[in-house]
């Protein structure tokens, strides 16, 4: 290969990780001090080129001038900081004392919120911005032509994080910041305003997001998919830098530019899955990031998240339970419909359940657990489609293949801890996915596996339900009692505090490792029970997005509660089935649904039926 | 009988010496303290004993046997309890659930899947909680006690793995005076009676003076002064950089009080 | 003229649905040094906490320099000149010891010479030399002088000082002693919560006692030496 | 144009509820269920939901269909997910009482509805999906397909390079299976049309977030006569801007599927570069069949906007619909599926026969190279190609579907 074209690629990989900088150094300074992981900072960026497009055509109609171009752009970033502040004066303000995972599954409520809004606003089509002037052409590098937009871009980089360092350093809002990063309620008692510090953090962050988008109009058009193809790589920055580190963000952004720009030559179909094992590498060796600190110990006493009291249930609990499942089983008397949505909730009750007993039993955020479920669906779909064996042994499989790659997977996870174990499960998740995506010979691709049914004698939709029902309550009910037992207990006791468990002889980090794997059993089972009540299985079983409902079932259902995340699922699958047939815009109701939710029961479902019952009326 | 012996431990952080070559034995049923200014050394030296750190080099053996740089929970079956400067308990549990979770590790059964794990120990536990003098508040969540209870909790807690050697990092830390001296004495007397060895550090000279039957005085990483606590009250060096005035008066108004 | 400088009235306060304050009466007057004394979990820090608005009162009120601050936000609080070191240092590491003053700044009210970091450098020699080094390369000590540093940086009239001799060798207990009273010299009021009583004798004009959440004794510090009953009833277990 | 379409669940309940139809009543009408990713896929399946109603009314007023019944869809959101698709189906079926069920544009999705009325033994007619899938290998007897298949659309394309003096050529296409499976096509039916020529170089980035720098950097680099192109959307936009300031088309053949279509055409806007042969619509240029400018005419007085591919398909999909009804003049699942078998309707491009063979339809694409008039791109020296000569090949059926 020559040198010129090295070197005109590595300048591409810079020009890109430039633009990745700007917009993740905003991601990891709101999170440094509002500890909010921002799912909503894609959003924002995709806010920033929408406006440009929409602003900037219409400045250079006066004069087609590169001032103007560029006073677009930054009136853009500006308007997007803008509504950053409205999110944190309408939303985040009420929010802070809210569990983290809370903060978490609000700004997933803006991200649905924002989608839904901007197709309203500027429609579904994608709008292209224009190019720069004085910018358009292509300069001569060694004989190959670069665009000298994207030199212009290689600037900004480096640029923005001098200022930054000088905002940071040199101003009083700076050191404050950073002050405000490390101990907020101090720097309040010091007789700043918190409120106005955090205001003018979330201003800074969503201008920065803001301004990485308008940056480029002139490379890509705005389409209402940008948020979402955003916020996983500037996550991945932030992480593999350190949350809250901006010079790590710079390093990262550096890394995974020039990864992409020389990937895409080595391997040019993997270059996503490249990223993910980059930050996997990252963080199995470096667990806080390469320029991360640990997160502060618990040197003060404070509650932990999740089960607290693990209490069997009582009198009207158990009736409620009762109740419950006798509705479950006389959904046939409904109609066929209702049974199907029920056998879907019991599946997703499931997974929910296992997922809770990792996130509110034992501490251990998963931001991936749906590769479990997926794989479990898979594991079974694989047998049935290409084995040829029957439903019943591929039950059997389907938390036989979860729990061995939750095994595999949680041997590295359970060494981190906190939102870094978080993004390690993301991680991992999308390289599953990226796999189960691209081995279409075995998997089928994004495509999928057809056929996968039950057995003829479970063919119809009532006894299907009937077996769902049993295997799921019996399941449920068997990690119901292990969160009882010992195992549960030490789980339990190992999140309270690792240094005391470890100090009465357990080896925390098996005890953790086991249960990662039973969880992802579970979850495997809940994902064979669902691949057969589909009738086929894809890569979206294993995505993102359904990790995310997960999330919000147990939290909406309380993770404080054991049996809140069947409430939560029943609860989260009800509200979409009820929307989605009334609307188009179904996410903004469910966006709108998820943050009234954390607004109005803090403490999920089951904290709001706790506090009910503790205040007879 | 020697039960721990600490040899040429050292310990760097960056370029900052945290302990160097620190030597030391304790014997069965003998009180050792480990005093010194924040910052000297202390709880490096603690944790290398205790698992928590790995030394830079030196080596620890219990009863003879070598622990150096084991993890924790390798220590602790060995027969080693801690407690720690900030109290650890397992806030989500009660105070009886906190010491049946202790004797459940004890015993190896925490992958019981099926057990009761409320049902489990319940007796034992009591019985350690009736040491400490916690029983009466055995069904209370242990997150809504006075600091100095939790003190007493994790006390029986580290009681439950049957220990031949103590290690208390700033027992009495966050306690009142009379709290600390309780807390103090029922060690006192736990370790005698049964043999256990304790080491602890401290900065409250009562709780040093009337207990301790020998102190080592680290600076900077290193022992600077060793011996019977009159020895070390007597040190002027001691004095200086560390007891002052008042904390040589309340060293010598302990030692009244203990030895009359 | 009212000396009172805090005038706490029937103050309330908790965590959750524990009830730990039960009508507190306390007052300080200007530039006096009064020390909260009591045992564990008496409610000596969460008095200091629910004054300084970092719990938000039940009941009760709260009165400073002549306003009402029941229920106002710390930051606020602190800006009307109430100055808060908590027991567990809380510096910020990650700043240089100049950036950690630089925080607590808040101009002075008219007519009273401000607090310069140059003038606390004088006040505390040893922070001079490191003042452009990171706080976590600070000894406990250091760092303990540093928590006083940065809240006089806010200029207070009255400082709320939460078991400055917690955990501290006995030679930098010492150095806390003196700076107490080098704060009353300069004419601060302080509200100490201490259980030592050796500090306490040592700084304070005035005790108070705290038990189960309300205030049971007060006088002079003397005669609290005095006084063995009222130190066994309150102060031993 | 953004619109709430409100349930018309209740509405629907008392509809089919056949006693409460009074004698003098008319005739319920025939409800088909239409699931598609309104909410996701908006660009695409808004202007096909359009053309539908419009279809749907204009067949009406002209009587309905199977002597004097209205037809009615029921539209909803696929979730673009399988998962939320076959429940939606479901819906569609057990609570809707639909007839039979169209729609879904997601290739997975669209094979997964089709397994899901396999099973459920329930007509589907799969109108956007573009995978092969779903006619050849996966294909079952419940499901058939309107829009012509990836293989068809690559295959009118190479047809255009026949006999051209390009050797060298490069690949680019999204990472998914439309993509590979396009590129693949491509590879096969290439040496068909060009005998000697070679594949120097493949580039598959990930759907929606193509590097266009790195991608266009290593497709130059290896110095191709011809790029075959398969990115759309947003990565094509990228993809166009950067490769024409780095010069990669210039003095280059490039061939690239869809992007004549107007869903791509109009986002490219003034970028659209100049001479790239492509499959699309040209809808303001196409004037046979006579039917096809009324079409336009009344699409775009209804609702103000230019019809799109998608529009072009609602419509012939309604079209063949009532084709159907009036031929077999019965609701049953099974006499549809065989009156569908070489079915031939006369639809606003021509005729269209649902081939029995694969249940692949005949219709057609335009191929043609793409241009700039003014600030918008549009296609010039075009034709339509009619999807009956580009079938796959029927031997190549029946292999694929012996084992489906």
């Amino acid at each position: 290969m020559e040198w010129s074209f090295l070197l005109v690629q590595a300048l591409s990989g810079l020009a890109s990780a430039s633009s990745l900088f700007v917009i993740a150094s905003g991601l990891t300074i709101v999170f440094g001090v509002t500890r909010i992981v921002n799912f909503a900072h894609g959003s924002f960026y995709m806010l920033g080129a929408y406006l440009a497009v929409t602003i900037v055509p219409w400045l250079l109609e006066f004069d087609r001038s590169p001032t103007l171009f560029f006073a677009g752009v930054l009136a853009s970033a500006l308007a997007v900081g803008a509504l950053g502040v409205v999110m944190e004066v309408l939303l985040l303000r009420r929010i802070y004392r809210v569990p983290e995972l809370f903060q978490l599954l609000a700004t997933f409520g803006v991200v649905l919120i924002v989608q839904d809004l901007v197709l309203l606003v500027w429609g579904p089509v994608d709008i292209p911005g224009p190019r720069a002037p004085g910018l358009r052409h292509g300069v001569y590098i060694l004989d190959q032509r670069f665009p000298a937009y994207e030199l212009f871009l290689i600037f900004v980089g480096p640029t923005v994080l001098a200022l930054l360092w000088l905002l940071m350093h040199r101003t009083r809002f700076g050191v404050l910041i950073r002050a405000a990063t490390q101990d907020r309620e101090m720097v309040g008692a010091l007789g700043v305003n918190q409120a106005m510090l955090f205001t003018g953090t979330l201003f800074l962050g969503a201008a920065l997001a803001g301004l990485g988008g308008a940056l480029q109009i002139p490379r890509v058009s705005a389409s209402a998919q940008m948020d979402l193809s955003i916020i996983t790589e500037a996550f991945v920055v932030t992480v593999i830098g350190g949350m809250g580190s901006v010079p790590g963000a710079f390093v990262a952004a550096l890394l995974i530019g020039l990864l992409q720009a020389f990937g895409v030559l080595v391997f040019p179909k993997i270059t996503l899955v490249l990223v993910f094992l980059l930050m996997a590498a990252v963080l199995v060796v470096k667990p806080w990031g390469l320029f991360g600190k640990p997160e502060a110990a618990a040197g003060r006493a404070v509650l932990p998240e999740g089960i607290l009291d693990p209490r069997p249930l009582d009198l009207a609990g158990k009736v409620l339970a009762g109740v419950a499942l006798l509705a479950l089983l006389a959904l046939p008397l409904v109609d066929a419909y209702a049974v199907k949505v029920g056998t879907e909730v019991l599946i997703l009750a499931l997974a929910a359940f296992s997922l809770n007993f990792l996130v509110g039993n034992g501490g251990i955020v998963s931001f991936g657990h749906a590769a479990y479920f997926g794989l479990g669906a898979y594991g079974a779909g694989l047998l049935v489609t290409k084995a040829g064996l029957p439903m019943e042994p591929a039950l059997v499989a389907a938390p036989i293949v979860g729990g061995a790659f939750a095994a595999l997977f949680g041997f590295f996870v359970v060494r981190l801890s906190g939102i870094y174990l978080a993004m390690l499960t993301l991680a991992f998740a999308q390289i599953a996915y990226a796999v189960v995506f691209q081995w279409v010979e075995v998997t089928g691709g994004d495509n999928g596996l057809v056929g996968v049914w039950p057995s003829r004698w479970a063919a119809s939709r009532e006894v299907y339900h009937y077996l769902t029902a049993a295997l799921t309550v019996a399941a449920i009910i068997f990690l119901r009692r292990v969160i009882h037992a010992p195992f549960g207990a030490t789980l339990r006791a190992a999140r309270d505090s690792a240094q005391r468990a470890d100090a009465i002889g357990v080896d925390v980090r098996t005890h953790r490792w086991l249960g990662f794997t039973l969880a992802g059993a579970a979850a495997g089972l809940a994902g064979g029970l669902y691949a057969f009540s589909k009738g086929s299985i894809d890569p979206t079983l294993l995505g993102i997005p359904l990790s995310v409902d997960f999330l919000s079932m147990i939290l909406l259902g309380g993770i404080q509660s054991v049996l809140g995340p069947v409430a939560g699922a029943a609860a989260f699958h009800a509200v979409k089935d009820f929307f989605m047939p009334l609307t188009d815009h179904w996410r903004l109701f469910l966006g709108l649904s998820i943050i009234a939710m954390v607004l109005v029961f803090p403490r999920g479902l089951a904290g709001a039926w706790a506090s009910l019952r503790r205040r007879p009326a | 009988m020697t039960l721990l012996a600490a040899e040429g431990l050292t310990k760097r952080f960056g370029g900052v010496l945290a302990a160097k070559d620190v030597t030391f034995a304790l014997n069965a049923g003998e009180m050792l303290a480990i005093i010194g200014p924040n910052g000297a050394g202390k709880s490096t030296t603690f944790n290398m004993v205790g698992g928590q750190l790995k030394p830079d080099g030196g080596r620890v053996t219990l009863a003879g046997q070598e622990v150096t740089g084991m993890p924790p929970r390798e220590v602790c079956r060995l027969g080693v309890g801690r407690t720690f400067q900030v109290a650890q308990t397992f806030l989500s549990f009660t105070v009886l659930g906190n010491v049946q979770m202790a004797l459940i590790a004890h015993h190896g059964q925490t992958r019981k899947l099926l057990a009761d794990a409320a049902a489990m120990h319940r007796d034992a536990a009591l019985a350690l909680l009736d040491r400490v003098g916690m029983a009466a508040q055995a069904d209370r969540p242990v997150g809504e006690l006075a600091y100095g209870d939790v003190k007493r909790v994790e006390l029986a807690i580290a009681l439950a793995a049957a220990p031949r050697l103590l290690l208390m990092d700033e027992p009495t830390a966050g306690m009142a005076p009379a709290e600390r001296a309780a807390l103090m004495a029922l060690v006192a007397g736990i370790a005698r009676s049964e043999g256990i060895g304790v080491l602890f550090t401290e900065h409250d000279m009562d709780a040093v003076f009337a207990h301790a039957d020998r102190i080592l005085v680290l600076v900077r990483g290193e022992i600077i002064a060793r011996g019977t606590p009159e020895e070390v009250r007597a040190d002027p060096e001691v004095q200086r950089v560390y007891l002052g005035h008042s904390g040589t008066r309340a060293a010598a108004r302990a030692r009244r009080a203990a030895h009359g | 003229m009212d000396d009172r400088v805090l005038d706490v009235t029937g103050l309330r306060a908790g965590y959750g649905p524990a009830e730990v304050l039960f009508g507190v009466e306390l007052h300080l007057a200007r530039g006096e040094v009064a020390a909260l004394m009591g045992r564990n979990g008496a409610g000596k820090s969460t008095t200091l906490k629910a004054i300084m608005g970092l719990l938000t009162p039940r009941g009760g009120s709260i009165r400073f320099a002549g306003q009402d601050i029941t229920g106002h936000a710390p930051f606020r609080i602190a800006r009307l000149g109430l100055g808060y070191v908590p027991e567990e240092r809380r510096i910020f590491t990650d700043l240089t010891v100049a950036e950690n003053l630089e925080v607590g700044r808040r101009t002075a009210p008219a007519g009273r010479a401000p607090w310069t970091p140059e003038r606390l450098f004088e006040f505390f020699p040893n922070l001079a030399e490191m003042r452009h080094r990171r706080a976590s390369a600070m000894s406990g000590g250091e760092q303990q002088m540093l928590t006083i540093a940065r809240t006089l940086m806010g200029n207070p009239e009255a400082v709320l000082l939460d078991e400055p001799s917690e955990g501290l060798a006995p030679v930098i207990v010492e150095q806390m002693a003196e700076a107490v009273l080098r704060m009353k010299a300069e004419g601060i009021a302080v509200l100490v919560s201490e259980q030592n009583l050796d500090f306490a004798a040592a700084v304070a004009d005035r005790a108070l006692i705290l038990e189960k959440g309300t205030v049971r004794w007060q006088g002079g510090i003397a005669a609290l030496e005095a006084d063995e009953d009222v130190r066994r009833a309150y102060l031993t277990v | 144009m953004p619109r709430f379409t409100v349930s018309r669940r209740a509405l629907g309940a008392l509809a089919v509820a056949p006693l409460a139809r009074p004698a003098f009543a008319q005739p319920a009408p025939i409800r088909i269920g239409e699931l598609n990713s309104y909410s996701r896929m908006a660009a695409f399946a808004v202007p096909y939901r359009n053309a539908m109603q419009l279809a749907q009314d204009t067949v009406n007023a002209a009587g309905g269909v199977m002597g004097g019944r209205r037809i009615e869809f029921v539209f909803r959101d696929d979730g673009s997910t399988p998962g939320d698709a076959v429940r939606v189906a479901e819906e569609l079926l057990t609570r809707e009482n639909v007839a039979f069920l169209a729609g879904t544009f997601l290739s997975n999705v669209g094979l997964a509805v089709a397994d899901f009325a396999n099973q459920r033994k329930r007509l589907f007619l799969a109108t956007e999906p573009l995978t092969d899938a779903i006619t050849m290998a996966q294909g079952n007897r419940y499901t058939w397909r309107v829009r012509p298949s990836t293989y068809m659309q690559t295959r009118m394309l190479v047809e255009a390079i026949r006999g051209k003096t390009v050797k060298r050529w490069a690949i680019v296409a999204p990472n998914y299976e439309y993509g590979q499976s396009a590129a693949a096509n491509f590879k096969r039916l290439l040496p068909s049309a060009i005998p000697d020529a070679e594949i120097v170089a493949e580039q598959f980035p990930a759907l929606g977030r193509v590097d266009a720098g790195a991608t266009v950097g290593a497709l130059a680099q290896s110095r191709p006569d011809g790029i075959f192109n398969v990115l759309f959307g947003p990565d094509l936009t990228a993809f166009v801007r950067e490769g024409n300031t780095r010069g990669l088309f210039e003095r280059r053949t490039v061939v690239s599927l869809l992007t004549g279509e107007p869903e791509y055409m109009i986002p490219l806007g003034e970028e659209t570069p100049e001479g790239w042969i492509v499959t699309g619509y040209p809808w303001e240029q196409v004037d046979s069949p006579p039917a096809h400018k009324p079409f336009v005419e009344a699409y775009r007085g209804r609702f103000n906007d230019t019809p799109r591919l998608g529009s072009v398909l609602g419509y012939v999909t309604v079209q063949i619909i009532a084709t159907l009804l009036n031929k077999v003049n019965a609701l049953d699942t099974e006499a549809l599926v065989d009156g569908l078998a070489d079915l031939r309707s006369d639809t606003i491009v021509g005729p269209v026969t649902m081939r029995g063979i694969d249940h692949q339809g005949t219709l057609g694409a335009w191929v043609g190279e793409t241009t700039l008039r003014g600030n918008r791109g549009t296609m010039k020296n075009f034709r339509y190609a009619d999807g009956a000569d580009y079938m796959f090949p029927e031997d190549e059926v029946r292999a694929a579907r012996r084992s489906a």
